[in-house]
């Protein structure tokens, strides 16, 4: 017990490997067996980070649960393991998508247990950004989480996935080349990746002074834009968003809802825990290009989302325009940081980040269940399905609902907070935003207009062809999601309280 | 410790070699089992020096020291360091692996494996190997050389007799021209330092720590280091004198290309490192520059090359033309991360290609093609080859968790420290690896399988999966747990770092 | 009394004539038959060596002897070489045998 | 109870009713309907309670009702949500409370509970009627709503998002009722969603209301960073008005106020169906038409006039008496004009709910006209009068269109448009209560003088304009209640006077009394509510009872509005506008028996003055253009995509370069097979030097090593002598 | 004193000349036959000038090895190989001229080192009395601390050359 007391990030990051690597000497063949095993191995991270969220003190300073470990001392860094209340909201979100997605993938019955085991491995690659506190691990699990991902994809996707794993693995990758050589930069600065030390040291370095032959200001520039593209890419904020549709377009149900669900946190993230604390001032200065961005994501994610036939492709699309809020909220914090409005938009920011990963999961995991059931995901060839399965229906509209930020329902909060936030710090740019929020209800409508609504489509009504209603586990898999999305969105202050505390502290 | 386990770990494989020509020609299996013995044998001693460095002492351990010609000041002296100690062991993983998965088989009708006279065969691989070792544990310059011979020369018959039908003349010739003028270069230069140490102490010795201690002056190293660095990195597959390596890799049968890629080229890297830049430090400070600049070249040269090819062995040739490059680039840096990094990326390096070439052998053996287009759909027929190769993929394009990154990320700080501009090329690497591994990998397992192979391609020998496994692990591990070696790397770094001056 | 120079030079001009005929003649016998000229030649001048130096030092004719059975040996094995020779290629004759050539 | 925590619970049991309905109860019909009645009739009766008791509390305008907790953590503070009883909105619960539990309960009816259940019946369509063996012969009886329970979990949604609404004390959870009710409306309009045109019409209500929402949040965004509260009585407050009014915006030379005020408005521009925004309405009337009463008289529409009267303080902060500022005339103007722009479309329409319609757009254009003036009772007034006898209307026409339907069942002619006036006729015979009720209904809209409570709102908000001098507005509503009172009475002559012109009409039957109590109700109001608002100085009825009304909502403002000195003008012209309009409906249409016979048959005004065509061709379509070609084709895969994918090419022709010309061509070549083939040639030259002929090699020999032998002797010779 | 000749010194000339001439007839006379008689007499020339020089030993080792048995080893040679000797050709091959100036050459060349060689004129000493060259000789060729090895080495060499020369020669048929 005192051992789980003292090592619980550590047991929360580690024992979904664990667990794989279990599941790889599990007898062959054994599905039944091996699901059940990953379900259950991936509900034990998240009954600790519950631990963790309940025994968190959100009033106090700084990180809890520290736990360092020796890992590469000839370069200084270390395995640092800490959170606050910005990382263990995340850490929440992903302990508790994983369990869902598993759950949500018992469909698969191809070589099941290396999906499961790449799943598993998926989750401790997530896990570790958020609860790196050391730069260079960070970038570790920053980059490990590909791995298994790009193998999701590239097995167990639809029909392109060999492009759409390979885009999205190289795309990630290319942009993370020049975070890799800015976090060597740091470290060959200053022998060590300790980020609470990396945080005063390089700010405190003195803006006259030369480095590297060159100023420091260039060299922060640099930086901040080699830390920020990476992170854009994988937001993704326009116009580094293409290989998004793509990727989730083709990825097993399962995966494109921790895709969507964690995984685009991750860019997030990192800008909340790097960019703002590591660059005060470039984010000031480059705050404008960066709520320019956003705000064509917003836009043009909105826009694009109109646009498709592809119903998953719709989704993914909206995925774009909703963290395009967030980065919005981050740009505005970053450019009035420490101003109330900026406190207001970064809980908008990060609550949103959690509200996404509810709302966009939940969508995926409906487009999936249909999918799986027709086939298709042409929007055309659907119609008027509401009568064959008014449950999947009904859920479909909740879940829909609160991705279009139904007031009442999580995304509204989220939003809000970030339209509040941002209002006065970047007017013009929340104003246009506006458009993008209203072509949200756009394409959420012309979804459920084309899938539910309209006369039957005859072809599923009868014969082989039957729609059958959603099922128990699937239902299940959803309501937890359901759950969550009315809970926060009538009371949600029982998470925006901790969000709050921390950003206060934080920025 | 008084058993002298360095040069029995040296001259086993000579002894297993003549054993083995001992035994009648058609006793195959007899042969291969006499070398899977040895193998094992010298891999477990190799764990035993592994594991009994003392890396609080650090220095030179297990040392040995035997007189061999005293007159010239010639002498059998051994003994390991942080640098030579992991190479040792890769050396005994590469041997162990490359037994295995050149095993072959008789009955079957799949030609895996060495067949043909594997008694020559295997006799040639052993005094290949015994060269090797050698190399990285003699302290006499002199000896260090003439093992360095002794590795070189079987090489052309290894791959003359038992290399790829259709280029192996060719290869084979051209690469013992390129390694032989190199190491005439080096010879030279070698010689002139004995003759000049003895003008300046008096002393005739060949011993290269007396050599560190007594030291040249600087305008002598100026003017050295350079044949002596690169005859030695010629076989370290130094861009631009790269060319026979790929050629070689091909041509090789896959166990050569193992012990090759994996070992014989860090013997020239090991070699250049040993002689040009720890017995010459100064001329290595005021070369590094050109070093660094042929390093990077290679880096980004090789992995464009090894984009574009087709030919899957040919892939695996130039990407470790690249990876040869990040480690020379290692060394140029003369700081403690670069050289720190460049000594687990020559392990890293040697244990991954080894992996790639044992994978590419296994597909060639049974495809009869290497023509990456013409292949694929290879993970339904032998997923464990391919879940190697992948892994294999993943340590090359420096993922990490791999010890590709643990080796990496260090030599690129160190370029950091030097010359930010360098890193900043070099880096680019990283992506088109990326690239190239994962197309292959896409198309070559998990592309569609042409019908022409549908039903009869076999899945690996259990052997296969051994080696395959073995070498995996050590990836892995590393990956994971960097302390398994860089601590006692270091250990070897500070000596250089002491020598270069605390550079 | 002879001086040394005699000597040497009668030595000297046996040596160019056996020189010569190595050189000039075609058949294989006749090259041998060259050679033993140039043997005796350099004899003379070993046993002239002893007799005009030290004399109690019989190198010189040590020498001279050991001479002696070099050549025998050099002629046995050269005409068997020559006898062998001449069964395979039926020729005897310098020119005609050029295996060496590349 | 505390009234506050009764205040509270207002809202609760719809919802609840909603939950359980659709989790557990939805396969029960009677069960469904029985808990959403129950439960509207329970928020009916906790409103009647906090209404009466509002009644009780002396200047309720200063100490409201009003409790609240914390809701989201903000920086330090908390943003606190709660509850909020003044006058207005004790006002405005009561008729919405009895509005909405009236509907509920003809829905009942209207739905056709306890008919058979239709066999052929799909979900999403309305109910084709059901086949039933009555003694003997077959015949056909109207059927059962498949999707019953539904039906009513929507309502009981429904009205928790208006319930929300009336009692949130800040504009936050104000505007989260405001958006439920949209989705409801969205749910509703579209209930029958199997019909195209039922599923485009829901979308186009939810995303013509969303533009004003979006532009309200903006406003409730800008209005919360200014003012740090969205409270409304902490943002009424002196001084923070002051602020609001004072600090100026780039915006049109706007205050803060003004812009934030306008940036609201649009958001009630787009819930009360103001023109520009106005076009979802008319299609909305695809919804069933209880649907349609909810939406369009009780609670919606209304909540985007209650909207700008519960932000009245704040568009009012500047304004300084004389002189409106620009939101207010922008306000005055829309509502003036939409007020006559409809009511001109309206006399055009053939389908009787369409009239309605646009009379509602109309009406409501009143009220915004008469905020937009600062007549702030007057458009209260006219709001809960405009409510109470326009429910009535739409339920009446509702009974009529079932009556038809009924009839259109008998004959099995399902050709005939039931809501189609031309269509009726006679109707009075057929189904009295719901002529006489409609009846009712008619004349309180068209004004009716001095019995119907429409006269009296209506009349105030004339007096108001001319009273303050905004003549414009005067004419433009005194023209617009002509329109109004002839088109009123165009309907009823079309629907009920004179004689049936189809068969069906003369097989229309009344309604069950679930449908006809209300309408009864309803009437009542519809006619007794004026009395509460007669002005004091009105000859002869004036002070015979207390103007209520005005003293009570007056009272909610901080400074209570005087009333007005009474004026002939205006009353004269809305006793003629009102009389002379329904007289001209019945003159002119008392013999029009055909479509061909109505003169007003104008395109122009038949097709709405193009409104949805327009749109389609300015906005829908460019949208579509944008979303599909621009963004997503050219700019996603063609650009960004194409850029992308230039890269692997580069990649590979970079390879192929170095491979071909530098590492074959120069590396290898030249270092590498280069020296091979340099010794290869000097051996394959030098090779004729080995003629194989030992003499020669001897000859050659021996002339090397005479030449060397030379060479050193005279080396040795001469020059170490020199030496 | 004038110079005239000792009877030794006409002695030695006549051999001389009898050895150089019939060494010159061994290398171009035609036959092969008649070539190693001519040695047999050159052969014989050289016993005298060892005679002359008081090796007495070597003289007679001269006439009874290289007379004795080479010389008629080479007349069995030439019987063997005699087939084509019969053909008349040229002897001597195309190059023979540049042999011979290289002959003349090689004795040029020596004939100038003797000129600048002092000790040329140089008179041998008289033999002491009781001196056995012989026995001497016997010594030298058998004492460990004289010529035993090269002697050993010579006699392997021999026994070599014999089996050597019988592997050669053997007719395998």
């Amino acid at each position: 017990m005192n051992f789980i007391d003292t090592h619980l990030l550590s047991l929360i990051l580690f024992l979904p490997s664990i667990a794989a690597i279990i599941i790889l000497f599990l007898p062959k063949g054994e599905d039944k067996l091996t699901r059940w095993f990953a379900f259950g191995a991936s509900l034990i991270p998240f009954l600790l980070s519950l631990v963790v969220w309940f025994r968190f003190e959100a009033g106090q300073p700084g990180f809890q649960f520290e736990e360092s470990y020796v890992w590469y001392e000839a370069i200084g860094s270390s395995l640092h393991l800490g959170v606050d209340g910005l990382s263990l909201t995340m850490v929440l979100l992903t302990t508790l998508l994983t369990p869902l997605a598993i759950l949500a993938s018992f469909s698969i019955s191809d070589r099941v247990k290396p999906y499961m085991m790449l799943f598993l491995f998926l989750e401790t690659g997530m896990l570790g950004v958020f609860l790196a506190l050391d730069l260079l691990i960070f970038f570790v699990f920053w980059e490990v989480g590909l791995v298994p991902m790009y193998f999701l994809i590239n097995q167990w996707g639809s029909a392109n996935r060999n492009y759409a794993s390979l885009k999205f693995l190289i795309y990630t990758m290319g942009g993370s080349l020049g975070l890799l050589l800015a976090v060597q930069m740091l470290g060959v600065l200053f022998g060590t990746y300790d980020l609470l030390t990396l945080y005063q040291r390089w700010n405190s370095l003195e803006p006259g002074s030369l480095l590297l032959g060159m100023p420091v200001q260039t060299v922060k520039t640099i930086a901040f834009w080699a830390f920020a593209i990476a992170f854009a890419i994988k937001v993704p904020v326009w116009p580094f968003h293409t290989w998004l549709p793509d990727a989730h377009t083709e990825a097993p149900t399962a995966g494109s809802m921790i895709l969507a669900g964690v995984l685009l946190k991750l860019g997030a993230y990192g800008f909340l825990r790097l960019i703002l604390p590591l660059y005060p001032f470039e984010a000031k200065i480059f705050a404008g290009a960066l709520a320019l961005l956003a705000t064509a994501a917003i836009v043009f994610g909105a826009f694009g989302s109109y646009g498709q036939t592809d119903f998953k492709r719709l989704v993914a699309y909206s995925s774009v325009n909703h963290m395009g809020f967030v980065v919005l909220g981050i740009a505005a914090a970053g450019l009035a940081s420490g101003t109330i409005d900026a406190n207001i938009a970064l809980n908008g920011a990060i609550l949103q980040m959690f509200n996404h990963g509810l709302s966009a999961a939940g969508m995926f995991f409906l487009v999936g269940v249909i999918y799986e059931r027709t086939h298709t995901r042409n929007l055309e060839e659907f119609g008027g399905l509401f009568p064959l399965v008014p449950v999947y229906g009904g859920i479909l509209i909740f879940t829909s609902m609160a991705s279009l930020g139904l007031p009442g329902l999580n995304g509204f909060i989220s939003e809000f907070l970030v339209v509040r936030g941002s209002w006065p710090i970047l007017t013009a740019y929340t104003a246009i935003s506006m458009l993008g929020l209203l072509f949200t209800g756009a394409y959420i409508l012309k979804g459920i207009k084309k899938v539910l609504h309209g006369p039957l489509n005859e072809h599923w009504a009868h014969g082989e062809h039957k729609l059958t209603e959603i099922n128990t586990r699937e239902v299940l898999v959803m309501a937890p999601l359901m759950v969550l999305i009315l809970w926060i969105g009538l009371w949600p202050g029982w998470i925006l309280n901790v969000i709050n505390k921390a950003v206060g502290m934080l920025f | 410790m008084d058993f002298p386990v360095l040069s029995v770990i040296t001259f086993t494989p000579i002894a297993a070699a003549l054993l083995i020509l001992l035994l009648p020609a058609q006793r195959k299996n007899e042969a291969r089992a006499v070398a899977l013995a040895a193998a094992s044998f010298a891999l477990i001693l190799s764990f035993g020096v592994y594991f009994n460095y003392d890396q609080a002492a650090a220095g030179y351990q297990f040392i040995e020291k035997y007189n061999w010609l005293p007159a010239l000041g010639i002498s059998l002296h051994f003994g390991v360091d942080g640098m030579s100690t992991p190479l040792v062991l890769l050396t005994g993983v590469v041997m162990f692996t490359g037994v295995l998965i050149s095993w072959g088989d008789d009955d079957k009708h799949v030609m895996a494996g060495i067949q043909d006279r594997p008694r020559e065969f295997f006799a040639f691989l052993f005094i290949l190997a015994s060269g090797v070792f050698g190399v990285f544990v003699s302290l006499d310059l002199f000896m260090l050389f003439f093992f360095y011979e002794i590795a070189v020369f079987p090489m052309y018959l290894l791959i003359a007799i038992w290399g790829w039908i259709v280029t192996r003349e060719y290869a084979a010739m051209k690469l013992t021209l390129y390694l032989f003028l190199g190491s005439v270069v080096s010879l030279v230069g070698v010689l002139v330092m004995y003759w000049v140490q003895y003008q300046n102490t008096g002393v005739l010795t060949f011993d290269m720590l007396e050599m560190e201690k007594a030291g040249f002056s600087q305008i002598f190293q100026n003017i050295w280091f350079l044949p002596v660095f690169l005859g030695f990195a010629v076989l370290g597959g130094i861009w631009p004198f790269h060319n026979w390596s790929p050629d070689g890799h091909v041509a090789a049968p896959t166990a050569v290309s193992m012990f090759h890629a994996g070992v014989l080229m860090k013997l020239g890297a090991f070699a250049a490192l040993r002689v040009g830049i720890m017995l010459l430090p100064q001329g290595a400070q005021s070369w590094s520059w050109l070093i660094m600049t042929f390093a990077a070249i290679a880096v980004v040269y090789g992995a464009y090359i090894a984009f574009v090819q087709t030919d899957f062995k040919y892939m695996v040739g130039f990407s470790s033309v690249s990876h040869m490059g990040l480690v020379m680039l290692g060394f140029s840096t003369l700081n403690r991360q670069g050289l720190l990094g460049a000594g687990v990326q020559m392990f890293s390096h040697g244990v991954m290609t080894a992996l790639f070439f044992a994978v590419v052998g296994m597909i060639y053996d049974r495809a009869h093609t290497r023509e990456i287009p013409e292949l694929g759909g290879m993970n339904k027929v032998m997923p464990f080859a391919a879940i190697g190769f992948i892994i294999g993929g993943l340590v090359s394009m420096g993922m990490p968790g791999f010890s590709g990154f643990i080796a990496e990320f260090p030599i690129f700080m160190g370029v950091w420290g030097r010359q930010w501009l360098v890193a900043v090329i070099a880096i680019i690497s990283i992506i088109i690896t990326a690239g190239y591994i994962m197309r292959n990998i896409g198309q070559v397992f998990f592309g569609n399988m042409p019908e022409k192979f549908e039903g009869h391609l076999t899945d690996v020998t259990v052997l296969d999966k051994i080696a395959i496994t073995t070498l995996c692990l050590f990836m892995i591990l590393i990956g994971l747990f960097p302390g398994f070696m860089v601590p006692l790397v270091q250990t070897g770094v500070e000596n250089i770092l002491r020598l270069l001056g605390g550079a | 009394m002879v001086p040394l120079s005699w000597y040497l030079i009668l030595a000297a001009a046996l040596f160019s004539i056996g020189l010569f005929g190595v050189l000039s003649r075609r058949n294989a016998v006749a090259i041998l038959l060259g050679i033993e000229l140039m043997l005796n030649s350099v004899n003379i001048n070993l046993a002239a060596f002893w007799r005009y130096g030290n004399v109690l030092d019989m190198a010189g004719q040590v020498f001279a002897i050991i001479v002696f059975a070099v050549a025998a040996a050099e002629v046995a094995v050269g005409l068997a070489l020559v006898i062998s020779v001449y069964r395979k290629r039926n020729t005897v004759i310098a020119d005609d045998i050029d295996m060496m050539k590349w | 109870m505390t009234t506050e925590a009764l205040i509270w619970l207002i809202p609760l049991p719809p919802v609840l009713a909603f939950f359980l309905i659709v989790l557990f109860t939805n396969k029960n019909k009677a069960l469904s309907h029985g808990l959403a009645v129950g439960a509207a009739f329970l928020s009916w009766l906790g409103s009647m309670i906090v209404f009466v008791r509002a009644l009780g509390v002396e200047h309720l305008g200063e100490h409201p009702f009003e409790s609240s907790v914390n809701w989201l953590p903000i920086g330090d503070t908390w943003f606190r949500i709660g509850v909020l009883i003044d006058p207005t909105g004790a006002a405005v619960l009561f008729f919405v409370s009895i509005t909405i539990f009236m509907i509920f309960l003809y829905s009942v009816g209207y739905q056709n509970f306890g008919q058979p259940q239709g066999g052929n019946d799909v979900k999403g369509l309305p109910p084709h009627g059901a086949t039933v063996e009555e003694h003997g012969h077959k015949h056909v009886v109207p059927s059962v709503e498949p999707m019953y329970s539904r039906f009513f979990a929507f309502l009981g949604l429904f009205a928790f998002g208006m319930y929300v609404l009336v009692v949130s004390d800040n504009l936050l959870t104000f505007f989260v009722g405001w958006e439920i009710m949209g989705l409801c409306s969205y749910l509703l309009i579209g209930f029958w969603y199997a019909k195209p045109s039922a599923r485009d019409a829901a979308v186009k209500a939810f995303m013509t209301t969303r533009i004003g929402d979006v532009f309200m949040l903006l406003g409730i965004a800008y209005l919360y960073s200014a003012t740090g509260t969205l409270s409304f009585r902490e943002i009424f407050t002196e001084e923070t008005l002051q602020v609001l009014a004072t600090t100026m915006t780039p915006v049109l030379g706007l205050s803060a106020a003004g812009l934030i005020g306008l940036l609201l408005f649009i958001g009630t521009v787009g819930k009360s169906a103001q023109f520009p925004l106005h076009v979802w309405l008319p299609d909305a009337m695809e919804g069933p038409t209880p649907v349609s009463a909810m939406i369009h008289a009780a609670t919606m529409v209304s909540a985007g006039v209650y909207a700008v009267i519960r932000m009245f303080p704040l568009i009012t902060a500047d304004f300084t008496g004389h002189g409106l500022t620009t939101t207010m005339s922008i306000i005055a103007f829309i509502g003036a004009f939409t007020a006559l722009f409809a009511a001109t479309i309206a006399v055009a329409q053939n389908d009787i709910k369409r009239v309605l319609a646009y009379s509602t757009i109309s009406q409501l254009g009143y009220m915004i006209a008469a905020l937009g003036i600062g007549a702030y009772v007057a458009a209260a007034f006219h709001l809960i009068t405009h409510a109470f006898f326009k429910a009535l209307l739409f339920l009446g026409s509702g009974s009529v269109i079932h009556g038809m339907e009924h009839g259109v069942l008998h004959t099995g002619n399902h050709h005939v448009d039931p809501q189609n006036m031309f269509n009726m006729g006679g109707l009075r015979r057929k189904m009295p209560i719901t002529f006489w009720t409609f009846l009712i209904g008619g004349f309180a809209l068209s004004g009716f003088p001095l019995i119907t409570a429409g006269f009296w709102s209506k009349d105030e908000i004339l007096a108001d304009a001319f009273g303050h001098g905004h003549l414009w507005v005067f004419g433009t509503l005194a023209i617009a209640a002509f329109l109004t009172a002839f088109y009123t009475m165009r309907q009823i002559t079309l629907t009920f006077l004179g004689e049936p012109r189809t068969k069906e009409a003369e097989h229309a039957q009344e309604t069950p009394w679930t449908m006809t109590v209300p309408l009864i109700i309803l009437s009542i109001f519809a006619i007794g509510y004026g009395w509460v608002g007669i002005p004091e100085h009105f000859p002869g009825l004036g002070g015979l009872v207390p103007n209520w009304f005005h003293e009570f909502v007056g009272g909610t403002l901080a400074e209570h509005p005087e009333a007005l000195a009474f004026n002939w003008i205006p009353l004269i012209t809305s006793l003629t506008v009102a009389l002379g309009g329904l007289f001209f409906g019945w003159l002119v249409y008392r013999n029009v028996n055909s479509v061909s016979e109505d003169k007003l048959q104008i395109p122009l005004l038949k097709n709405k003055y193009y409104f949805d065509e327009a749109y389609d061709f300015l906005f829908v379509k460019p949208a579509y253009w944008v979303a599909e070609t621009l963004v997503s084709r050219w700019m996603d895969q063609g650009l960004i995509d194409g850029i992308l994918h230039i890269f692997g090419p580069v990649t590979d022709k970079i390879g192929s370069f170095i491979r071909k010309y530098i590492d074959l061509l120069i590396v290898n070549e030249a270092v590498g097979d280069g020296s091979y083939k340099v010794t290869w040639w000097f051996g394959r030259n030098l090779r004729t030097v080995q003629t194989g002929r030992i003499q020669q090699y001897l000859m050659f020999a021996l002339f090397v090593f005479m030449l060397v032998g030379a060479a050193l002797y005279f080396y040795f010779r001469y020059f170490r002598q020199l030496a | 004193m004038e110079k005239i000749m000792t009877g030794e010194q006409i002695i030695f000339l006549a051999v001389a000349f009898f050895t150089l001439g019939s060494g010159f007839m061994v290398v171009t006379t035609r036959n092969l036959v008649h070539a190693a008689l001519w040695l047999v007499s050159t052969l014989f020339g050289v016993a005298i000038v060892f005679a002359l020089l008081n090796a007495g030993f070597l003289a007679v080792v001269q006439v009874v090895v290289y007379i004795g048995a080479i010389a008629i080893l080479f007349i069995f040679a030439v019987m063997l190989t005699r087939k084509d000797m019969r053909d008349q050709g040229p002897q001597t091959n195309r190059g023979w001229w540049v042999g011979a100036l290289i002959a003349v050459l090689v004795f040029a060349g020596l004939y100038s080192l003797l000129q600048g060689w002092n000790g040329l004129s140089k008179t041998a000493s008289g033999i002491p009395s009781g001196f056995d060259a012989v026995a001497e000789l016997g010594n030298a060729l058998v004492s460990p601390d004289a010529f035993v090895l090269p002697f050993e080495v010579a006699s392997v060499l021999l026994v070599a050359a014999l089996v050597g020369a019988v592997y050669v020669a053997f007719n395998r048929k």
